[in-house]
């Protein structure tokens, strides 16, 4: 039994004028366990807390109730105040008889009698407590980013200019990402490459940051400031310090017929490649699928024209293992597969193509040199036709629930620059809605349509039919005139729904953060810690979250930055000492807590366990209190009931529900 | 292998030739048609309404009759395989079909929709296989260009026929090619001949029909072939055809060395 | 006797709130002097998915007319997923319950959103008024504990 | 009205279909290739099915014009299936006294010697209860 202290506060007239306080404090006293009891005006004031601090020594307190206001105002205060006494913090419960009672009930009589037993609840609920500890874990003071496209860019820029060191880990052979496929941006048209392109050098040329490229993430443990992740850097096959980024090694390649993916396959590469010219590192790669030397041990002609002596054969993949504090992901997306919509005949003609691969097509250093010109017999189009929401906003199996955000806008940009460069190329676009919230992005659409003649056909697209002499006839709705047309067109571009990128599902297994049902990383909060992923310490960069067009994106990696800088300036975190334990003795190791804790807190262990004499190898369930956020869903999944959460124990909890019930 | 067989009305009658080649194929391909006795008609279109019971009933029995005998039942028709595939969808999976009808019935056993049903060309592929196909091929279609035409019901709703991709099917191009001859793709093959529509609305099915044959020749088909005898009737009725339409069974037997000519 | 009985029936009410989102209401409806019978007393659990089963089978035993779990909406808790978890333990309890006796009314899941002090004063004078409709429960008292 | 109102239950119960699932893109009307010849269009029958306006949808021809050729089944985005509500409601007319579409009389002019059976049988199943 504690030795325990009960004050009741005023709280001036607010508590004392519905609730007689002096009553409570006799009714304290009766109580099993109090050694004191006293009454005072604003117990939050400096002499109210002195008035604690006393007790606590001169009584010898154990436990110490305050009934007075909400928990969720001065609880910090009264334990910090008890604390200062020599008293354990969490040794401090709070009866809340002001917005809970006296605010509440008018009847004075009823109202003395709540708050009574709500204080006798919190003097059963303090006889149980246990003192606790916050726990503390270092920080290592390196943030880890996935993905170097502009998110991840954007977020280790904004970390490395913080002072921390930042390494970003892009699988590909260079970063840029999906950004550097683009030709120009909404809503202002700028060119991509001139906003992107001194992004990519500073973050290579930053200090503090680090850029592993051809590289994947391949195994991470440790929690929040202290992750210990594996690296793996494939073999490039050529020698990054002796390269001089001379590109004689690609134009002398033999091997030029594998598919060219930043230009999405639309035109060949040869097998040592760099993806596209300014990419950062300046680097080649030998693509060993597709290179003669590694498939057929003849050629090495690179090796022979490379002046630096930079290509080499027996390069191998290399595991870098480092610390870092904090992960952001920033792995973005890619187009859905359009095998399951052949209607619109995409794998039927090249005239069909999707809206990245026009961005290539207009890109000046893309398959055709920026003409805009059919793909099956190189012939200018006259008629274009844009269809929207292919694969997006789909119930069916098909395609994706979601809407892909990024289309309406990009489309309109499509558009406009055709009409702009091409006027004599009539556009049409087939919307179901068009949709754009944004700054000056209504505007961008509306000049399309007044000052660039587009025109908008309310309706979806239901087949697109080849023609024997190449032309394409696209049956559609126009509903706002009730009509089916069919509309001649040389070129067809459909705006694939996006989806997260294919890997991140695999990242995020190994992250412990949870994906929704589209792969989409989840927030830890969808409207207050929209760039935090539950698990603590991972943070949310960009598409791996949801659509987003790139000035939200940039948005939310200065957002997912500032998370990551804000852990990062800590030496220690302070763990919430509330956290879940398992009784060892209890626990069968049955795993069905793991499988509820959201946070991944909590995994397996063989222990020796002494079971009354028994000595017996054992599996059974340990939190990492790192990762508990104390939720309890543990405690109450557990079978054997060896689960309990400190500081809310089940022992506690039913001590106050007697008290209420008695 | 020996199937349960379900040759359906037409294919007694106006459309002989699409089983009886078909029958003859199977046996040069080592597996057995065994006709189903006393098979009633399917009804020809599937009864879309979710009271409909009583329309249904003439399949389960015929599925009823493949499960007794624990075989697999093939059909031949387009028409009687969409109507059996779909039927046998609801005896597995909506209850309150599966109870009523088998309440109708009486069976000595529930059916539950455990037969397996395949079309003709699902065997071909995938119990025979097209390279199987291919090495029994006696007399090549060397050289033909033939258009494929699969109409609505061998496709759609995928989600239940699960033939093929429904907006890019391969399986009769893959036929073709197992043939010896050149499939020909065009993006009517899967439209709709218009069916049932032609008793009545003559002129509809012949434009449809029209813009089909047009396609297929303008992509350079020598002639078409289809499962279905109405796909082949209102594929015939076309003012300004000059394309061909054969069954696919009777190109499989020519293939095969098994018509006289 | 009976009837006097009646009308002096004062039920015990059990009210466990989520930390994040009701019992924060609870604090705005309080903030805004929004009444409701005094009958209610809350229990502060960090997350509606902290309460086990039995900690309403205890209240139960122990005397309780009626116990309402509240907790944030769906979608919306502070873990992201515990409140779909008390959903379904409640959805078997409260049936389990309901079968043995102690009638649904007596038992509700709420979400309280910490900006609902409107919501939560009307809840719990809904709540109290479905107990004196109901009466004293007795099902599952255990006498013993009785004093 | 109030039979309107019922009608439309029905339409529902029969087809399976959820009309408020549409979002009104029009892909089932771009696809149907008997538009032409429908006076209301396949979208609009999930609209009048949705606002209850089931009296001018037993009137359409577009009943007897439809193909039940699933094409707007099959590339329906949202799952709605619009063919089925048609059938549905040609159904509910065919159902009522007087409301089938093809009698046996008419047949024998409608023939010729090609005729699959198959032809005969399906047009009896549409055209008559």
């Amino acid at each position: 039994m504690q030795r325990i202290g009960v004050f009741v506060c005023h709280c001036g007239s607010n508590i004392a004028a519905t609730v007689d306080v002096k009553k409570v404090v006799e009714m304290a006293m009766c109580e099993p366990g109090v050694v004191h009891a006293e009454d005072y005006p604003y117990m939050c004031s400096e002499a109210g807390q002195a008035k604690i601090q006393a007790a606590i020594k001169e009584k010898n307190l154990g436990g110490v109730v305050v009934c007075s206001c909400s928990p969720r105002m001065h609880e910090n205060t009264f334990r910090k105040a008890a604390e200062k006494a020599g008293l354990n913090p969490y040794m401090v419960e709070i009866a809340n008889i002001r917005e809970h009672c006296s605010w509440i009930h008018k009847n004075m009589e009823e109202a003395t009698e709540k708050a009574v037993i709500l204080m006798k609840a919190a003097v059963a609920k303090v006889n149980l407590n246990t003192p606790l500890q916050a726990g503390e874990s270092r920080v290592t003071k390196r943030a880890l980013v996935i993905g170097g496209g502009i998110a991840g860019i954007q977020t280790a820029l904004d970390i490395a200019e913080a002072g921390y060191p930042v390494d970003i880990v892009e699988k590909t052979p260079s970063i840029g990402g999906r950004m550097s496929q683009l030709d120009k941006t909404f809503p202002t048209l700028d060119c991509s490459a001139c906003i992107l392109t001194p992004k990519m050098v500073e973050a290579n040329a930053h200090p503090n940051i680090n850029i592993y490229t051809y590289s994947e993430v391949e195994k991470v443990s440790g929690f929040v400031g202290d992750f210990t992740v594996d690296i793996r850097k494939k073999a490039r096959s050529v020698d990054m310090s002796k390269c001089t980024g001379c590109g004689v090694c690609q134009e002398k390649c033999p091997n030029k017929k594998t598919p060219n993916e930043f230009n999405r396959g639309l035109n060949n590469r040869s097998a040592i490649y760099t993806p596209f010219a300014q990419a950062i590192p300046n680097v080649p790669v030998i693509d060993r699928e597709h290179c003669t030397k590694f498939l057929t041990g003849k050629c090495g002609i690179c090796a022979k024209v490379c002046q630096a002596g930079a290509v080499d054969y027996e390069q191998q993949d290399e595991i870098i293992t480092e610390k870092y504090g904090a992960i952001v992901v920033a792995t973005g997306f890619n187009m859905i597969n359009l095998d399951k919509y052949d209607e619109y005949a995409y794998s039927q003609s090249k005239d069909v193509i999707t809206s990245l691969e026009l961005e290539r097509i207009m890109n000046a250093a893309g398959p055709t040199k920026g003409h805009l010109e059919r793909l099956s017999d190189g012939k200018a189009p006259k008629e274009m036709v844009f269809i929207q929401c292919v694969g997006s906003r789909c119930a069916d199996k098909r395609g994706k629930s979601y809407c892909s955000k990024i289309c309406c806008m990009y489309t309109a940009k499509h558009a406009m620059l055709i009409r702009d460069k091409y006027p004599d190329v009539n556009v049409t676009v087939f919307y179901i809605d068009v949709r754009t919230p944004g700054k000056n992005f209504d505007e961008f659409y509306r000049r399309a349509v007044e000052e660039y003649g587009v025109n908008y056909i309310k309706g979806q697209v239901g087949k697109v039919i080849p023609q024997p002499d190449g032309k394409l006839l696209v049956q559609g709705s126009d509903l706002l005139s009730n009509k089916q047309i069919l509309k001649e067109a040389d070129m067809v571009v459909l705006a694939a729904a996006i989806e997260p990128e294919p890997g991140v599902r695999n990242i995020a297994t190994m992250l412990t953060a949870s994906i929704d049902t589209n792969d989409f990383l989840t927030e830890a909060h969808a409207k207050l810690r929209p760039v935090e992923s539950p698990t603590a310490g991972i943070f949310l960069s960009g598409v791996c979250q949801g659509p987003k067009d790139i000035p939200e994106t940039v948005s939310q990696a200065g957002a997912a930055a500032v998370k990551a800088i804000g852990l990062l300036a800590k030496d220690k975190l302070t763990t919430n000492p509330c956290t879940a334990k398992a009784d060892e003795l209890m626990c069968n190791g049955c795993s069905q807590c793991a499988n509820v804790c959201p946070y991944g807190a909590i995994s397996y262990e063989t222990k020796l366990i002494n079971d009354h004499g028994v000595r017996e190898d054992r599996r059974v369930a340990v939190v990492n209190s790192a990762l508990c956020q104390g939720c309890g869903a543990c405690t109450v999944t557990c079978p054997s009931g060896a689960m309990d959460l400190q500081g809310f124990s089940n022992r506690q909890i039913l001590a106050e529900v007697d008290a209420i019930c008695r | 292998m020996k199937y349960s067989y379900y040759p359906g009305c037409t294919l007694k009658n106006k459309a002989q030739a699409l089983d009886m080649y078909a029958r003859a194929s199977a046996s040069v391909l080592g597996f057995e048609l065994e006709e189903v006795s006393e098979w009633q008609c399917c009804g020809g279109v599937y009864p879309l309404g979710s009271d409909e019971i009583a329309t249904k009933l003439s399949s389960v029995r015929v599925l009823n009759e493949a499960k007794k005998k624990d075989q697999a039942l093939v059909t031949l028709c387009s028409a009687c395989h969409h109507v059996i595939k779909r039927v046998n969808d609801d005896m597995k999976n909506v209850p309150d079909i599966y109870q009523k009808a088998n309440r109708y019935l009486q069976l000595e056993e529930d059916y539950r929709g455990e037969t397996n049903v395949y079309h003709f060309l699902e065997v071909l592929r995938d119990q025979i296989g097209f390279d199987k196909l291919k090495e029994k091929v006696v007399k090549p279609l060397t050289g033909k260009k033939i258009g494929a035409y699969y109409g609505c019901l061998l496709l759609r709703p995928s989600s239940i026929l699960a033939f093929d991709n429904p907006e890019n099917p391969k399986i009769l191009e893959d036929f073709i090619r197992a043939i010896g001859a050149e499939p020909v793709i065009y993006p009517y093959r899967n439209e709709c001949c218009g069916g049932y529509i032609s008793l009545k609305e003559k002129d509809m099915s012949k434009n449809m029909c029209e813009k089909i044959t047009q396609s297929a020749e303008g992509f350079g088909a020598d002639m078409l072939i289809t499962a279905c005898p109405l796909c082949m009737y209102n594929l015939n009725k076309t003012e300004s055809k000059k394309i061909p339409v054969y069954y696919f069974t009777e190109l499989l037997a020519e293939a095969l060395g098994l018509k006289e000519d | 006797m009976s009837i006097n009985n009646n009308s002096e029936f004062k039920p015990k009410i059990v009210a466990f709130c989520c930390n994040w989102c009701s019992y924060a209401g609870a604090d705005l409806a309080g903030s805004s002097r929004l009444t409701y019978p005094a009958d209610v007393k809350i229990i502060r659990v960090p997350c509606s998915c902290r309460v086990n089963p039995m900690f309403i089978l205890r209240a139960f035993e122990k005397g309780a007319d009626g116990v309402i779990l509240c907790g944030c909406h769906p979608g919306d808790c502070h873990y992201t997923s515990g409140n779909f978890y008390a959903r379904r333990r409640m959805t078997l309890l409260f049936s389990m319950l309901d079968y043995i006796g102690v009638e649904n009314g007596r038992t509700r899941v709420e979400w309280v959103s910490a900006a609902e002090g409107v919501k939560f004063s009307a809840t719990m004078n809904s709540f109290v008024e479905k107990i004196y409709s109901l009466g004293k429960n007795v099902r599952l008292e255990d006498l013993r504990c009785k004093n | 009205m109030k039979s309107e109102k019922k009608q439309a239950e029905k339409i529902k119960e029969i087809s399976g279909v959820n009309p408020l699932k549409c979002m009104k893109c029009g892909k089932c009307s771009a696809t149907c290739p008997s538009f032409a010849e429908m006076d209301i269009k396949p979208h609009q029958f999930v609209s009048y099915v949705q606002n209850e306006e089931i009296e001018e949808l037993t009137k359409s021809v577009s009943l007897w014009k439809c193909l039940s050729c699933f094409a707007c089944v099959e590339r329906c985005p949202r799952d709605v299936k619009p063919g089925k509500i048609i059938d549905a409601v040609r159904q509910l007319v065919e159902r009522e006294k007087d409301g089938d579409y093809l009698s046996p009389n008419e047949i024998p002019e409608l023939l010729d010697p090609e005729i699959p059976q198959q032809l005969l049988v399906s047009a009896f199943r549409r055209y008559r209860r």
